[in-house]
């Protein structure tokens, strides 16, 4: 099939040779940068850090967050999509029974160990119910220690301002039997 | 009051005052103020803001602070000798180079003389070879740096050291021929008073404009001479890590740093006073009813204006030009450097004869 | 299930004859006895032979006018030990050639059944320059030997690793034993490899 | 072999090994003390990745070198084989870590060809666009680091900058930086958000900027040109019988470009021309890896002018996710969702190899499937292992300054060499 080819020109005229013409093209781009930048700061692209922040797209994927009804109840129906596809396998979630019968399952523990999650947005696709979501656009998350990285179901969820129509406030949340503080990682070895 | 007086009338005491205002007040706080100015610069060409963060309380200036901070990290750093190292050598050599730095400042004068008073350290006869010898002692420090500290990185990085600085020094004597010709000495004042005169009135008779191709030839190897910019192959940091002080640190590696940002400020001075004129403002002559104090501010301020512009050269190369490989930077030496350094002092040699 | 959507699908796979069928004809005739079997799925020219005829048909392929295979892409192998669906495999193993013409613009793939027992093939080292490492990585990774290799050891895992990851047997999350650190000195020396 | 036999080494063990891959000088008489063994060690400023480079040196020339890989060995077969078809796509983005979203394009594409499936044009188109950003910023990437181990300092900050803007850019679609995890087996998994388009053509008009200053800075400037001319030389067939592929084979004059030899997605309607060098030197590459970046721009351009309006997933039942609609509204589609997610993809069964131009070269995927959710075999032919295997015979000769040269212009990239 026939496409065009350009050949790259390599070649090397009596202006290289001398070394200075070459040095004074290159000068003249980095003093154009220097008193463009020292007097007025035109092109600088670095920002202060932690007193500025980048901007960043509603679809970055930041940290988890665990969405709630309109009647202060997780959506989450603990129905284990998000654990089976998740790649690196390090959600946890143990369903239960919930006493109201118009409930029919909630998560009793939904665990999500950050430090092996790759923050690939599978678990947002597989939810059936909208209940994860990873756009609360945290963008520094640094701990003093391994086990502050497991997040918890009550770490993971939304705040909520009960309104008229709440029926369940965070204290109907029954708290699951013995809430270890280290839970087995994906490949059930201990975390320290 | 008396006493005073005549206590500053004294020669020794004059010239211990003189040391102490080149050196104390001239040419460290340059050098170490150049050593923020090239991250702040450096910066500036590469679109960043450069290092800002160093505070006491919340003053934080324009990152004035972080020349302190220098100072302070590096005295508080581990100093230590890597095992196997020649302890004795390992420790000299920072002086050497620290002290072929600093003695460049001896001869520079930085204003014009008031009566018999000369604003310079010593005024030798054979001035710019006195700089010669000096600068050649300043290999040992890179060389003894290199072979003691038993790494094979540091033994290149000594090896390309000298073999550089020794073959810059040839170029370095040879460029300022035509300069010693033109002015007729190799005193420095001489050659600074020589490039007081104006040509009709108009161009001053710096070296630049009598010996352009010295000038070039001169500054080429100083900057290899202070193994910077595209010649600093010895500290190759991305094939060799650090070159040769790669196994120093703390106060002995901010020794090696110090010197060499008081070389570049030594650079920048050596060739204000060879090439621009040193301390001659230009046109100043018709202005005779000047009072003498303003005649000797306004030369200071040309002197130091000029060495810090050219410092700002020297650090603008830098972040300008990549690094040549070793054997090509004694190829250009050699190969380019001594016939064009030749040439110069050849046709000086003729214009002079032509014109006397 | 998946088998119906697979079938409306198929119709899709372009069946017009390319030149790499004349390679195979090419490689029928000079090489009757080699070939176990030719198929073509996905226009992929793929080629079964039988393991000590693969340096014979590999010198074939990249020297005749007609084949000119000058690139060799790439070599790797498959472990069936789990499979049960028939994907036409023979043995336990089976070592993938990959051969690409420049000139001639077609492609081609050569599969070598190997048996679980007695892991081993002739190697094709000295026909490409490539061909060096891409047999050290099958033989660390799936411990099958490549004869006349002139360098036969590990290249991406560390000399005193113990088995064959790849390998289907491997278990997911097994151990390695510790081992002490030992001086770069030993490992090469002048002339030679250990 | 004990340290006690190593005395009595035998005269045919005493010539050089000169294999591809490794060579090893004669050993020096004890008197000749020539020869000194330096590591260019696993953490090294000019290694990109980590890879050690073991270098015989008699003064500062170089006479061996014996590299050694495998440090960032993470095990993407094996991984890839005990998990699904689908959540091996983030595994993908960290193959080439410079070009993510060319490696998810390249596995998804041999996943829909075990399919047999066609994806929509617009996601042919998308697909053409973000690959070309990516390869962009993997050509600023590898030509920044490469100048800089010559001494380029501000060129590398200005190519940076640069590279920052088309991140930004891949942000905004897929979410992700350098993870991005962007495409589906039938296509992308988001469409671009509205005046993305035209935030592209701003940000690439700056990137055009930025790459004309620094061929400004960099390539005419003597010093630059002495650095880089007739270092690590490799003569065409010798590339080719290396398996060289991609801007390097191209810098050797071959004009081997995979979206013109085996025409992919919607390239062969776009027209841009393929630049090769004539000696295969590090300049040559460089030269080649700043026309590339040019040509890129100008398919962006074009493929912007040409994309149509359309879905850009396909409605072929079990290969994407049913729309959300459909899995909240009717119980079939969250019968088919809740399938597609607990059993995964079940490609029909077969072998397929799927060659993509990375941003090495030809960057191939290789998968097996037997018809049952988890892959048999999942295999990336990596370009840059064969730029390493012939690092010794492109180094062999030269100086010590050389090897950062001549190991920038190859761009190894730790993540897709030890896979």
């Amino acid at each position: 099939m026939k496409f065009k080819v350009k050949k790259v020109d390599r070649s090397e005229g009596l202006k290289e040779a001398l070394y200075i013409p070459g040095i004074a093209v290159g000068l003249k781009h980095t003093m154009r940068h220097f008193f463009r930048n020292i007097i007025g700061k035109k092109d600088v692209v670095t920002i202060q850090y932690p007193e500025e922040e980048r901007p960043i797209s509603q679809r970055w994927r930041g940290r988890h967050r665990l969405t709630r009804r309109d009647d202060g109840f997780l959506k989450c129906v603990a129905c284990y999509m998000c654990e089976t596809v998740c790649p690196a396998k390090c959600i946890h979630i143990e369903a239960g029974e919930h006493p109201d019968f118009s409930v029919e399952k909630y998560p009793v523990s939904f665990d999500i160990d950050e430090l092996r999650c790759v923050f690939c947005g599978l678990c947002v696709e597989a939810c059936p119910k909208q209940a994860i979501r990873m756009d609360t656009g945290v963008i520094g998350m640094a701990y003093h220690s391994r086990e502050s990285f497991n997040f918890t179901r009550d770490l993971l969820r939304d705040a909520y301002t009960p309104n008229e129509k709440t029926k369940y406030t965070d204290a109907d949340l029954p708290k699951p039997p013995d809430q270890q503080s280290a839970l087995p990682n994906s490949r059930g070895i201990p975390a320290l | 009051m008396q006493l005073v007086l005549e206590f500053l009338a004294l020669p020794f005491v004059q010239d211990v005052l003189k040391i102490l205002f080149i050196l104390l007040l001239f040419a460290m706080p340059l050098g170490t103020f150049m050593t923020l100015m090239e991250r702040k610069w450096s910066a500036a060409v590469q679109d960043r803001i450069g290092p800002n963060r160093a505070n006491i309380g919340s003053y934080r200036g324009r990152g004035l602070l972080h020349i302190a901070a220098d100072a302070l990290k590096s005295i508080f750093k581990e100093d230590l000798i890597p095992k196997g190292a020649d302890k004795f050598l390992y420790t000299i050599a920072p002086f050497f180079s620290f002290m072929s730095a600093v003695a460049v400042f001896a001869i520079i004068p930085i204003a014009g003389p008031i009566g018999d008073f000369k604003f310079q350290v010593t005024d030798v006869q054979p001035g710019l070879l006195f700089i010669f010898a000096i600068t050649s002692l300043g290999v040992y420090g890179a060389v003894l740096a290199g072979a003691s500290s038993n790494s094979k990185f540091a033994l290149f990085g000594g090896t390309r050291a000298s073999a550089q600085m020794i073959s810059y020094e040839v170029f370095l004597g040879l460029s300022l021929m035509g300069l010693f010709m033109v002015y007729g000495s190799t005193q420095v004042s001489i050659i600074v008073e020589g490039q007081g005169e104006h040509w009709f009135g108009l161009i001053p008779k710096w070296g630049v404009f009598t010996q352009p191709l010295g000038f070039v030839v001169f500054f080429t190897a100083l900057i290899a001479e202070t193994k910077r910019a595209p010649f600093d192959a010895p500290e190759g940091e991305s094939e060799i890590v650090a070159g040769y002080f790669v196994e120093y640190s703390g106060m002995r590696w901010s020794s090696f740093m110090l010197a060499e940002y008081i070389a570049i400020v030594g650079v920048a001075a050596l060739i204000t006073t060879l090439f621009f004129g040193g301390y001659q403002v230009p046109w100043l002559y018709h202005w005779e009813s000047a009072p003498q104090w303003l005649v000797t501010l306004l030369q200071f301020s040309k002197f130091t204006s000029f060495t810090l512009i050219l410092c700002w050269f020297q650090i603008q190369i830098r972040w300008t030009v990549p690094k040549f490989r070793f054997d090509q930077t004694m190829a250009l030496g050699w190969k380019k450097l001594l016939p064009v350094a030749l040439l110069n002092t050849v046709v000086t040699a003729i214009i002079i004869v032509a014109l006397a | 299930m998946s088998e119906e959507s697979s079938e409306s699908v198929e119709s899709i796979e372009t069946s017009e004859p390319s030149e790499t069928s004349a390679v195979i004809n090419l490689v029928q005739q000079e090489h009757p006895a080699a070939i176990l079997s030719t198929h073509r799925h996905r226009s992929d020219e793929t080629l079964v032979l039988k393991r000590e005829f693969i340096q014979p048909i590999c010198r074939l392929l990249r020297d005749h006018p007609d084949c000119q295979f000058e690139m060799f892409v790439d070599l790797t192998a498959v472990d069936y030990l789990l499979v049960e669906t028939n994907l036409q495999q023979t043995e336990r193993f089976e070592v993938v050639y990959h051969l690409r013409s420049l000139s001639k613009d077609h492609r081609i793939r050569l599969k070598c059944p190997v048996p679980e027992n007695d892991c081993q093939i002739p190697s094709i080292h000295l026909l490409w320059h490539a061909v060096n490492w891409y047999e050290r990585e099958c033989y660390d990774m799936y411990g099958i030997h490549f004869e006349g290799h002139p360098n036969l050891n590990r290249i991406l895992m560390y000399e005193q690793f113990q088995g064959h990851p790849l390998r289907k047997d491997y278990p997911m999350d097994k151990q390695q034993p510790l081992l002490e650190l030992n001086d770069v000195e030993e490992r090469y020396h002048y002339g030679r490899f250990e | 072999m004990s340290a006690s036999e190593l005395t009595t080494i035998s005269a045919e063990e005493l010539k050089p090994i000169h294999l591809p891959g490794a060579i090893i000088p004669a050993p020096p008489e004890e008197s000749d003390t020539s020869i000194m063994r330096i590591e260019i060690g696993p953490a090294h400023p000019a290694m990109h990745g980590i890879v050690r480079l073991t270098t015989y040196l008699d003064g500062e020339q170089i006479v061996g070198m014996v590299p050694e890989i495998g440090y960032l060995h993470r095990g993407f077969e094996k991984e890839s084989e005990n998990s699904k078809w689908i959540q091996v796509i983030p595994y993908t983005d960290r193959l080439n870590y410079v070009s993510p979203v060319l490696n998810n394009i390249g596995y998804s594409m041999a996943v829909e060809k075990l399919f047999g499936v066609e994806i929509p044009r617009r996601a042919q188109f998308a697909r053409v666009i973000m690959g070309e950003i990516s390869r962009i910023t993997d050509h600023l990437t590898c030509l920044a680091a490469c100048a800089m181990e010559v001494g380029g300092f501000t060129f590398f900050l200005w190519f940076i900058k640069a590279r920052e803007y088309l991140y930004e850019l891949l942000e905004q679609v897929t979410g992700g930086r350098v993870t991005i995890n962007w495409t589906r087996f039938g296509g992308n998994g988001t469409d671009f958000p509205d005046g993305f388009l035209k935030e592209v053509e701003v940000r690439l008009e700056k990137v055009r900027e930025v790459i004309e200053e620094g061929d400004q800075l960099v390539t005419r400037n003597k010093i630059f040109i002495d650095r880089m001319k007739n270092i690590g030389v490799l003569s065409k067939d010798k590339a080719i019988s290396y398996g060289f592929t991609g801007p390097l084979l191209r810098a050797c004059g071959v004009p081997y470009d995979i979206r013109r030899a085996d025409p992919h997605l919607v390239y062969d309607e776009l027209d841009f021309e393929i630049p090769i060098g004539e000696v295969g030197d590090s300049y040559d590459r460089f030269l080649v890896r700043m026309e590339e970046m040019k040509q890129s721009i100008s398919i962006i351009e074009q493929a912007i002018d040409k994309i149509p309006y359309g879905p850009v997933m396909t409605r072929e039942r079990y290969l994407g996710y049913p729309d959300k609609k459909e899995v909240y509204g009717s119980i079939e589609g969250l019968i088919d969702h809740f399938k597609m997610v607990m059993e995964g993809h079940h490609p029909p069964a077969g072998e397929v190899y799927q060659p993509i131009e990375g941003g090495n070269g030809e960057l191939g995927f290789y998968l097996v499937s037997d018809g049952s959710g988890d892959p048999v075999k999942c295999r990336v032919r990596p370009p840059c292992f064969n730029y390493v295997q012939a690092m010794p015979e492109l180094a062999l000769g030269h100086y010590v300054a050389d090897i950062v040269a001549i190991f920038g212009s190859i761009n190894m990239i730790g993540g897709e060499l030890d896979r």
